[in-house]
């Protein structure tokens, strides 16, 4: 089977998710946008993994997974924090320091 | 260089260079110590320039019997013979040409090099030098007695001396310059003592104006002297005067090189000497003490620019080439024509005697500068030691005056007259001057000004010729004037006794005398300068008042001749102003001038070929000079003459007498004639227009050169300066930079979606330019 | 495909790794277990063992750098290159950088422990936090590979963000840990596609072999050009390159000044380490592609910081954009790193000047943070007449933006000069222009940096208020250090000079 | 050039002694101010021992070989080593930067000017020192870069601490605009490194090599040197810092300003962009020459436009150095014999002239000329300094200034073969017209001040409408003559102002050999 399948796939999910982190205004909906990229990205790499009969893909994508994993959890930790003061998680109002 | 001349030299030859560092010495020791001596520094001085004059002697004795033993003609009692000329004088002229040149003593010593150049010092003794360091020896050691009396109790009685010491010592070191480096190092510091001596009463503004114009005007002329010294050097590739005049001499050296190079030298003659049109720092020069005019701005500072011309005549002369072009003209013979004549026609419309005599100063300098440019070498210099005694007896006459007579006056006008009886000995000397610089016959300025313009016409410039004639008269008719006020009539003002001038003003209005002088430019200076005179009469009036006690005479009122510490030189000038001229009268044949002084034709000198004298062609102008006279005393007398006190009389007495009244009335209609037709119709309106164009137009240059100057600084510093290139390309630049800083801050927004958008953004770009760009 | 995993397993032999090698690693871990438990029973008066343990095991971390440098030689052989055959290697160039993250690291622990210690902070976690951080930066400087690289990144990236939202009741903390996290998380994510693309072509994650199997079939392809831009943006975010840099100011701002310090110098550090590595190892043949796109971000860098840091009224946003300028220098040298002959010397100047750089900004922060105890303000003005009141800091501050702004005999001058020479040494038109965009960025750089000197020595104290500020020991150590290593570096700039050997590094790869 | 290297250890002594001196006070507290002056002073005095006895060893004979040469390894990196070494062209002005120092030092014993603070003071004056020292013994280009560097910062702080009014603008410019050339200069230096192979940074080296550099290059390399050195000296049109620094620093700061700190730029090109591109110095030399002549009408015009006494000195520095900068861009030993002696009289001369200033400021609290009068009368003495010193910045022959610009004026006659001479020739009339203009600002500012009767204001008598920084009752009482601190400062300068006006060859026969090795190369 075609090997452009798997990497069209990847870059359709690759461009969803930059389209989700610039144009949501959810911090939640932003860290779900950025998992899609690690995703499509994960999808590459066992492809290519797969293209090129070897393991350094697989392995590459299961430590993606995992660091993805850890990630999520500060994310959501900070979002939650953000709640806590702000009673909101729209990140327009994270506009205190600019200029 | 040459040194196998030294064995030949004799003693004081060798070692003129002594003469100015002697003075140079003295000033040291003067400003160090002087406060603490006796006489406050003055004996130092005196004595210095008493060995310099004493050196003098015996270089010029030994000069001239090298001279002789060059020449043929025996050399013992050569010093009488150039003292008093006439003594044994009618030795029948020298062969034409057939002498041989007689070699200068030149010793030159390394100062300092660079670059493979080399800077010397040293002496080039000449007859010109030689010259020159017996009459600036012996002028400075008179004027320096003289002043001992005049400035008696000044507050800085030693500065004075000190200055004047250094001035003299410039002035001789210049004389002897071996080289054009030396020249110019002699040349600036009589410029800076000039600076400090006419503004030794610096507390008066129109002083230190004064001072600081005379420094700065000369100094315009400087930057003509480091210019030419700069071409002649990277021409001639030396600074040594006698190489330079040597090529000068050279037919092969281009002309055009020298032609620049003279041109460049005589602006600084120029701006020195006092030559049309930078004059006009000369007349305001009288602010200084009177010592100090007669010294500088009668016989040395200010015949520096003749004596450089004289220096390096093969330089002018070749580079105008004077010879050449017969009767055309050429820049130093019509500058020095114009101010001929221009200085004459100021002197004539002056009231302050100091003026009077710094005009005639400038005129007579103009003399030379013409006798120069017209070929007549010897005349000239002979007019520059004979102008030099009866100049500076004139000027120590007009201080002895103002000192004893005139308190501290110098109006002619207000504060003179009557003066013949009162003081004999000043009138005397001032006579017997006035009469040498009418140019007399049988007086010393007779014989330099008559060659001159002999040999003007001689040498085939006619048009100056004319011009020397119209001198003489105009010379004589404004020194008749001069005596006449000054020595005639009624005392005025301080003579009179008076303290205060409005009397003089009243009289004078009464009697509708509004002379020359009263018009606006001229009463306006004359009342400036009355101001600063009037000024440095306060500061060094204790000074004044001692002295007069000392001599037991009451401070004003009826005065009688000055002390002898002043009348003493007045003696020995005035005898001089008579027989001075003998050393080369030309009419009894005696021409030892021209063969001790005038270098002869050779490879580092032109041919000077002269007129031979007769009668006939002096005459012009004796008849003019008498005419002058004639004329001159004729206005006097009407407008000042004895008239005027009857006069005086009777108009008060007209209020009762009816009878003779017409007649007084008539009387008085002629001395109105006299004075609006004569004097304002035809002599004033000339004069004034002159004194009009000089004071605004020539004087406004200078200024306006200095003001001008101050303007475009201003100009350019305000707009340039701070606006262009410190506002704009400086400040500017910071402000871009802090503008461009506000522009990029909205960038930072804040939003992180736009921080997100931005950085995919600014990766997809560069992503599609590089694949784009690589594929 | 489980069939193929499992091929690929085979016979597994387990590795034999050299331990004196990776001994700062182990100590780091080890210690990092060891701040948890003791956080853990130590009770709030003795807060201040915890930051004195932390400082101790960085420094005990410091002990096996030293002896490793000493021993020299290829120590990455006795690593078992066979087994991870130069995926990690420990060589001069690590050695070096790992020396300068465990000694930074240890600055900040001077640096913070007076500041945590005065309450409201869980200071267990927080040298935690700090201590893994430095722990990732430790292997970023010996990752020769793309997953590792990714490992450490994330390994460092991950406590920064929360190190950054430190302040939890500050609003400000909060959105700067947020505005990193989201950019930082968007930026590693591009990084890897980029990455996944790179091994999609290349075949291989090992660096040295991803050099040559670029262009290896002759024509570059477009594929390979977007991997090599995408991976170098990751990187980019990091050392806060413009136009990647946008969140450095906010987040510097919004963190304790401790771990500002700590982000602006290691975990920039950090980045252009991974970069460097990348650049030699990975991109030799992608010159064309790397080298104008760093030009761009370079150039960009230094002006935009300059110029945006000129308007700055606080200081440590003011040192944000100044960290930026001078990331714009430390990127200047790769952009010719390319160039036949230039490789040398461009490595020296980056690693000369990450030394320099690290040393004097600390330094700069250190000041920050002990005028701010006093002033209890961040800006500028809040230094008004410190020399009068202050001598030391203010002297200390001087030297520390003179070395900034580039000063000689300061470190920072040879830093800059090292730039400079690197690019004029190619040559290149491209060299030429970045160096005269430098060079004048150097005088708008004095610009602000002098305006701070001159509020330090020229102008009045704001509120009056002379009382002189008394330093905790602890900053006055981090104090010694920095001023020392700021002068020392500037006058003998050889002793790091010889670290950076180019053969060294691509030798690993037997190049 | 072949080098002469016993007693090597010389000029480091001279050179990093003062930083001795600096690491004692920096032990001793702020308070104790007499013992800081003491050690200062001290340490200023044991270095200037130090010049002397480098005078006395140094071989006038090899005057144009450097001397007292020492090379050790200090970059290995970017092959840059501790070159330094002497020769007749450095000595003066190393000596000079050490006699200065001391005066400066013993000025500043009872005018430390406000806020204070000598300590601080002092020491930055010490480092002043080192800098300058070293920047003139320096014979590696990198190492001559970090000594020009090192006299940065404490000038800044000099200017910016203790200055005027408008000190912290004045300051800021300066330290930019410096920054700015240094920078160019850097890369020159750099460019001049590779276009010959990457050697040595090392001056003698690259004397010898830069010749071989391709023409077209050299120009653009010699354009960053010029400006970085154009900065400093400072020549039209960079020279628009110097008078606000000028004006703006204490006295001892213009003092070391005009009379070192300048020099290190006019130095730079005799020492470094002259010698080792002449290709290119001869391209440039029209420029140089033309700006240097519009510097010197234009800093007189500057001067005549001043009401502030010490800033119409300030501008009369740009015309001095316009007449330095004409004679070294006639590159004949001539012009560049005159430009160094220019730039020791100018050190000598300026200086004393801002010494004054700073004494005027001091008694009157202000330099406006047109308050100014009469200075004559109130204190003879400072006046007579004043006027001596105008005399000689005017360029009065057998005072030191004449020295420097005649000999200019005349090189620029015949200036090397290579140059235009209708060119320079013009350019010298025009030099010769800034003379004039000399006398006539020095001179109007003599007869304003110094002439006439004291302004009432100042006379005791006046306070109704005496206006001024200090309380009326001050005015006259703080008037005094010449104080004994200012007669031990000043006499030394004076002195040699009048020894080298009468006795040029004291300085000539030092650098007349090492010059006229340096413009060898343009005769051919």
């Amino acid at each position: 089977m075609l090997i452009n399948n798997f990497l069209l796939l990847g870059a359709v999910l690759f461009c969803i998710g930059v389209y989700g982190v610039i144009a949501r205004k959810n911090a939640v909906m932003v860290l779900m946008s950025i998992e899609l990229i690690l995703n499509s990205v994960n999808i590459n790499l066992l492809a290519f993994s797969q293209l090129h009969d070897n393991v350094d893909g697989n392995t590459f994508a299961l430590y993606i997974i995992a660091v993805a994993a850890a990630e999520v959890g500060v994310g959501l930790a900070m979002v939650l924090l953000i709640y806590r003061n702000r009673k909101s998680i729209s990140l327009d109002e994270l506009s205190e320091m600019k200029g | 260089m040459l040194a196998h001349e030294h064995e030949a030299a004799g003693w004081f030859l060798e070692h003129a260079w002594l003469i100015p560092v002697i003075p140079a010495v003295a000033f040291a020791i003067i400003i160090g110590f002087g406060k603490k001596l006796p006489m406050k520094g003055s004996e130092i001085g005196i004595a210095s320039m008493l060995a310099s004059l004493v050196l003098a002697v015996g270089t010029t004795w030994q000069w001239i019997q090298r001279v002789d033993a060059v020449h043929g003609s025996e050399g013992e009692g050569a010093l009488a013979r150039g003292v008093f000329g006439f003594a044994r004088g009618l030795v029948p002229r020298a062969a034409e040409g057939g002498e041989p040149y007689v070699e200068p003593v030149i010793r030159s010593w390394t100062w300092w090099q660079s670059g493979g150049i080399e800077f010397g010092l040293g002496q080039h003794i000449d007859g010109l030098a030689v010259m020159l360091l017996l009459l600036v020896t012996f002028i400075s050691t008179l004027v320096q007695v003289f002043s001992l009396e005049y400035v008696r109790g000044d507050r800085r009685y030693t500065h004075f001396f000190a200055s004047l010491t250094l001035f003299s010592a410039g002035m001789l070191a210049m004389v002897l310059a071996e080289n054009t480096v030396q020249l110019i190092l002699g040349w600036e510091i009589m410029g800076l003592c000039s600076f400090m001596l006419i503004g030794h009463w610096w507390e008066e503004q129109a002083n230190s104006r004064a001072a600081l114009k005379a420094f700065f005007t000369v100094r315009v002329g400087d930057m003509g002297l480091l210019v030419g010294v700069a071409i002649l050097f990277g021409a001639f590739g030396t600074f040594s005067i006698q190489e330079t005049s040597r090529i000068a001499m050279d037919p092969a050296t281009s002309q055009t090189v020298l032609l620049w190079a003279a041109v460049a030298l005589f602006i600084a003659c120029i701006g020195k000497s006092g030559q049309f049109p930078l004059h006009t720092w000369l007349p305001d020069a009288m602010a200084g003490p009177t010592p100090v005019s007669s010294l500088l701005h009668s016989s040395t500072m200010v015949v520096a620019g003749v004596f450089l011309v004289a220096r390096l005549y093969p330089v002018f002369y070749n580079g105008f080439d004077i010879a050449q072009n017969g009767n055309s003209a050429n820049l130093i013979a019509i500058i020095g024509g114009i101010t001929i004549v221009i200085a004459a026609g100021l002197a004539f419309v002056q009231n302050d005697i100091k003026k009077v005599l710094a005009y005639s100063t400038v005129s007579q300098l103009g003399y030379m500068m013409m006798g120069l440019g017209v070929g007549a070498w010897t005349p000239a210099v002979f007019h520059i030691f004979t102008h030099a005694f009866f100049k500076c007896c004139l000027f120590l006459c007009a201080g002895s005056i103002s000192h004893t007579a005139s308190h501290h006056s110098f109006d002619m006008k207000k504060d003179m007259g009557g003066l013949l009886r009162r003081m004999p000995i000043t009138a005397g000397a001032w006579m017997v001057s006035t009469l040498a610089l009418c140019g007399v016959p049988f007086f010393s300025g007779f014989f330099s000004k008559d060659e001159i313009i002999d040999n003007a016409d001689h040498n085939g410039y006619k048009v100056f010729f004319i011009v020397g004639l119209i001198g003489a008269f105009m010379t004589t008719a404004y020194m008749t004037r001069a005596t006449y006020l000054t020595f005639f009539g009624k005392p005025r003002g301080a003579a009179a006794g008076e303290h205060h001038h409005d009397e003089a003003h009243a009289e004078e209005h009464e009697l509708g005398l509004a002379t020359v002088g009263h018009d606006e430019p001229a009463d306006h200076t004359s009342h400036h300068e009355h101001e600063a005179h009037a000024a440095h009469g306060a500061h060094d009036a204790h000074g004044a008042h001692d002295d007069h006690a000392s001599h037991g005479k009451p401070a004003f009122g009826i005065v009688g001749e000055s002390p002898i510490l002043l009348v003493f030189p007045l003696i020995v000038l005035g005898f001089l102003a008579v027989v001075s001229g003998y050393i080369n009268a030309a009419p009894f044949h005696i021409e030892k001038f021209l063969e001790w002084v005038e270098p002869r034709a050779s490879e580092f000198a032109p041919a000077i070929d002269h007129a031979t004298f007769s009668w006939a062609k002096a005459m012009p102008s004796i008849v003019l000079v008498a005419l002058g006279f004639v004329f001159s005393l004729l206005i006097c007398k009407a407008v000042f003459g004895e008239a005027d006190s009857k006069l005086k009389g009777l108009t008060q007495r007209s209020k009762v007498l009816g009878a003779g009244h017409r007649f007084l009335v008539n009387k008085y209609y002629l001395d109105d004639l006299y004075e609006k037709v004569i004097v304002h119709g035809v002599a004033h309106p000339i004069a004034q227009a002159a004194y009009w164009i000089n004071q605004n137009v020539l004087d406004g240059i200078v200024n306006a050169f200095g003001k001008g100057g101050r303007r475009t600084g201003e100009w350019v510093y305000k707009y340039v300066d701070q606006g262009a290139i410190d506002g704009l390309a400086v400040n500017g630049s910071g402000k871009a930079a802090r503008g461009t800083g506000g522009a990029l801050r909205p960038l930072q927004s804040g939003k992180v979606n736009q921080y997100g958008a931005l950085l995919f953004g600014a990766a997809a770009i560069g992503a599609l330019v590089l694949v784009i760009v690589n594929i | 495909m489980i069939a193929s995993l499992l091929a690929a397993a085979g016979d597994f032999v387990a590795p034999v790794a050299d331990y004196h090698a990776l001994a700062p690693e182990i100590v780091l871990a080890a210690g990092i277990c060891l701040v948890l438990l003791v956080d853990l029973f130590v009770e709030e008066r003795q807060r201040w063992i915890t930051s004195t343990l932390a400082g101790f095991v960085l420094l005990g971390a410091f002990i096996p750098v030293v002896t490793l440098a000493v021993i020299g030689g290829d120590v990455r052989n006795g690593l078992g290159g066979d087994v991870l055959d130069g995926r990690y290697v420990i060589d001069e160039y690590a050695l070096i950088l790992k020396a300068l993250f465990l000694i930074a690291g240890y600055v900040v622990v001077l640096m913070s422990s007076d500041e945590i210690e005065s309450g409201r902070y869980h200071q267990g976690e927080y040298y935690v936090l700090l201590l893994t951080s430095v722990l990732g930066m430790v292997m970023m400087a010996s990752s020769r590979d793309l997953i590792s690289i990714f490992v450490a990144l994330e390994f460092l990236s991950i406590p920064a963000y929360m190190l950054a939202a430190w302040n939890k009741r500050n609003s400000k903390g909060n959105e700067a840990g947020m505005k990193y996290y989201l950019l930082g998380v968007f930026a590693s994510a591009i990084m890897l596609y980029g990455m996944s693309l790179l091994y999609g072509v290349t075949g291989t994650t090992l660096l040295s072999e991803i050099g040559p199997a670029i262009t290896a079939n002759g024509q570059f392809s477009g594929i390979e050009a977007l991997a090599v831009v995408f991976i170098v943006v990751g990187f980019a975010f990091k050392v806060s390159a413009v136009p990647f840099h946008q969140w450095a100011p906010d987040v510097y701002e919004g963190a304790p000044t401790p771990i500002t310090a700590f982000l602006s110098v290691a975990s920039k550090a950090a980045g252009f380490v991974a970069l460097t590595t990348l650049v030699f190892l990975a991109f030799p043949l992608a010159s064309d592609v790397y080298q104008p796109f760093i030009w761009v971000l370079s150039a960009a860098s230094m002006t935009v910081g300059n110029l945006l840091a000129l308007r700055q009224t606080n200081i440590v946003r003011m040192l944000a954009y100044s960290s930026i300028s001078q990331g714009g220098f430390i990127l200047m040298p790769l952009t010719v790193a390319g160039e036949a002959g230039v490789g040398e010397s461009a490595l020296k100047a980056v690693v000369v000047y990450l030394v320099v750089y690290a040393a004097t900004n600390l330094g700069a922060f250190a000041v920050v943070i002990a005028v701010a105890k006093k002033t209890r303000s961040g800006d500028i003005s809040s230094f008004g007449g410190l020399f009068s009141y202050a001598p030391a800091l203010g002297v200390l501050m001087t030297v520390f933006l003179a070395s900034l702004a580039g000063i000689p005999p300061l470190g920072g001058w040879f830093a800059k000069f090292g730039a400079f020479k690197a690019v004029l040494d190619a040559g290149t038109n491209w060299g030429y222009s970045i160096a005269i965009i430098a060079a004048l960025n150097t005088v708008i750089a004095a610009a602000y940096y002098i305006t701070v000197m001159r509020e330090i020595w020229m102008k009045p104290v704001p509120d009056g208020d002379v009382t002189p500020i008394r330093t905790p020991s602890s900053i006055q150590a981090a104090l010694v250090i920095t001023c020392g290593a700021t002068i020392v570096l500037g006058v003998l700039p050889d002793l790091v000079g010889r670290f950076g050997d180019l053969s060294d590094l691509t030798g690993a790869l037997g190049r | 050039m072949d080098v002469i290297s016993d007693q090597n250890w010389l000029l480091s002594l001279g050179t990093f002694l003062p930083l001795a001196g600096v690491l004692v006070m920096l032990l001793i507290p702020k308070r104790e101010e007499l013992l800081h002056k003491q050690v200062a002073l001290v340490t200023a005095l044991g270095t200037l021992g130090v010049g002397i006895y480098t005078l006395t060893q140094f071989d006038y004979d090899k005057a144009e070989q450097l001397q007292f040469y020492a090379n050790t390894e200090w970059i290995s990196v970017i092959k840059s080593g501790y070159t330094i070494g002497l020769d007749g062209i450095s000595l003066p002005l190393y000596f000079l930067s050490m006699v200065i120092t001391v005066l400066v030092m013993i000025y500043s014993w009872d005018h430390i000017p406000s806020p204070g603070n000598p300590k601080a003071f002092l020491i930055l004056m010490l480092v002043l020192q080192t800098g300058m020292a070293g920047t003139f013994i320096a014979q590696d280009l990198i190492l001559f870069f970090v000594f020009f560097e090192v006299v940065l910062l404490p000038m800044y702080f000099m200017i910016g601490v203790w200055g005027g009014e408008q000190r912290q603008y004045a300051s800021l410019k300066f330290f930019l605009y410096t920054m700015f050339g240094s920078a160019l200069m850097l890369v020159a230096f750099l460019a001049l490194f590779y276009q010959t192979d990457s050697v040595s940074f090392s001056i003698p080296y690259l004397i010898e090599q830069g010749i071989n550099i391709d023409e077209d290059v050299a120009v653009w390399i010699f354009a960053g040197m010029f400006i970085g050195f154009a900065v400093k000296v400072p020549m039209f049109p960079f020279h628009t810092w110097l008078p606000d620094a000028h004006t703006q620093a204490p006295t001892q700061g213009s003092v070391i300003l005009a009379a070192i700190l300048l020099k290190l730029g006019t130095y730079g090109f005799v020492r470094i962009a002259i010698p080792i591109l002449p290709q290119a110095a001869v391209k440039w030399a029209p420029v140089i020459g033309v700006l240097a002549v519009i510097g010197i009408i234009y800093g007189a015009l500057g001067c005549l436009a001043q009401k502030d006494m010490k800033r119409l000195i300030a501008f009369s520095s740009v015309a001095h150095m316009g007449f330095v900068m004409l004679g070294i861009s006639t590159l004949t030993a001539t012009g560049i014999n005159a430009a160094m002696f220019g730039m020791v009289a100018h050190g000598l001369i300026t200086g004393m002239l801002f010494f004054c200033a700073g004494s005027i400021k001091e008694r009157y609290h202000t330099l406006e000329i047109s308050r100014l009068s009469g200075l004559l009368i109130q204190m003879p003495k400072l006046g007579w300094i004043l006027g001596f010193c105008a005399m000689a910045s005017l360029g009065l022959p057998g005072l030191a200034g004449f020295w420097g610009e005649f000999p200019a004026i005349l090189s620029a006659y015949n200036p090397a073969p290579a140059l235009s001479e209708p060119l320079f020739r013009v350019l010298m009339v025009i030099a010769a017209l800034g003379t004039v203009l000399a006398a006539a600002y020095l001179l109007w500012l003599y007869q304003r001040t110094a002439f006439g009767e004291p302004n009432p204001e100042f006379t005791g008598h006046g306070h109704a409408h005496a206006v001024g920084a200090a309380g009326n009752d001050e005015h006259h009482d703080d008037i005094h003559d010449v104080n004994v601190f200012e007669w031990i400062a000043w006499t030394p300068l004076l002195i040699a102002i009048v020894v080298f006006g009468v006795y040029p060859q004291l300085m000539f026969k030092v650098m007349d050999p090492a010059v006229t090795q340096l413009v060898e190369v343009f005769n051919k």
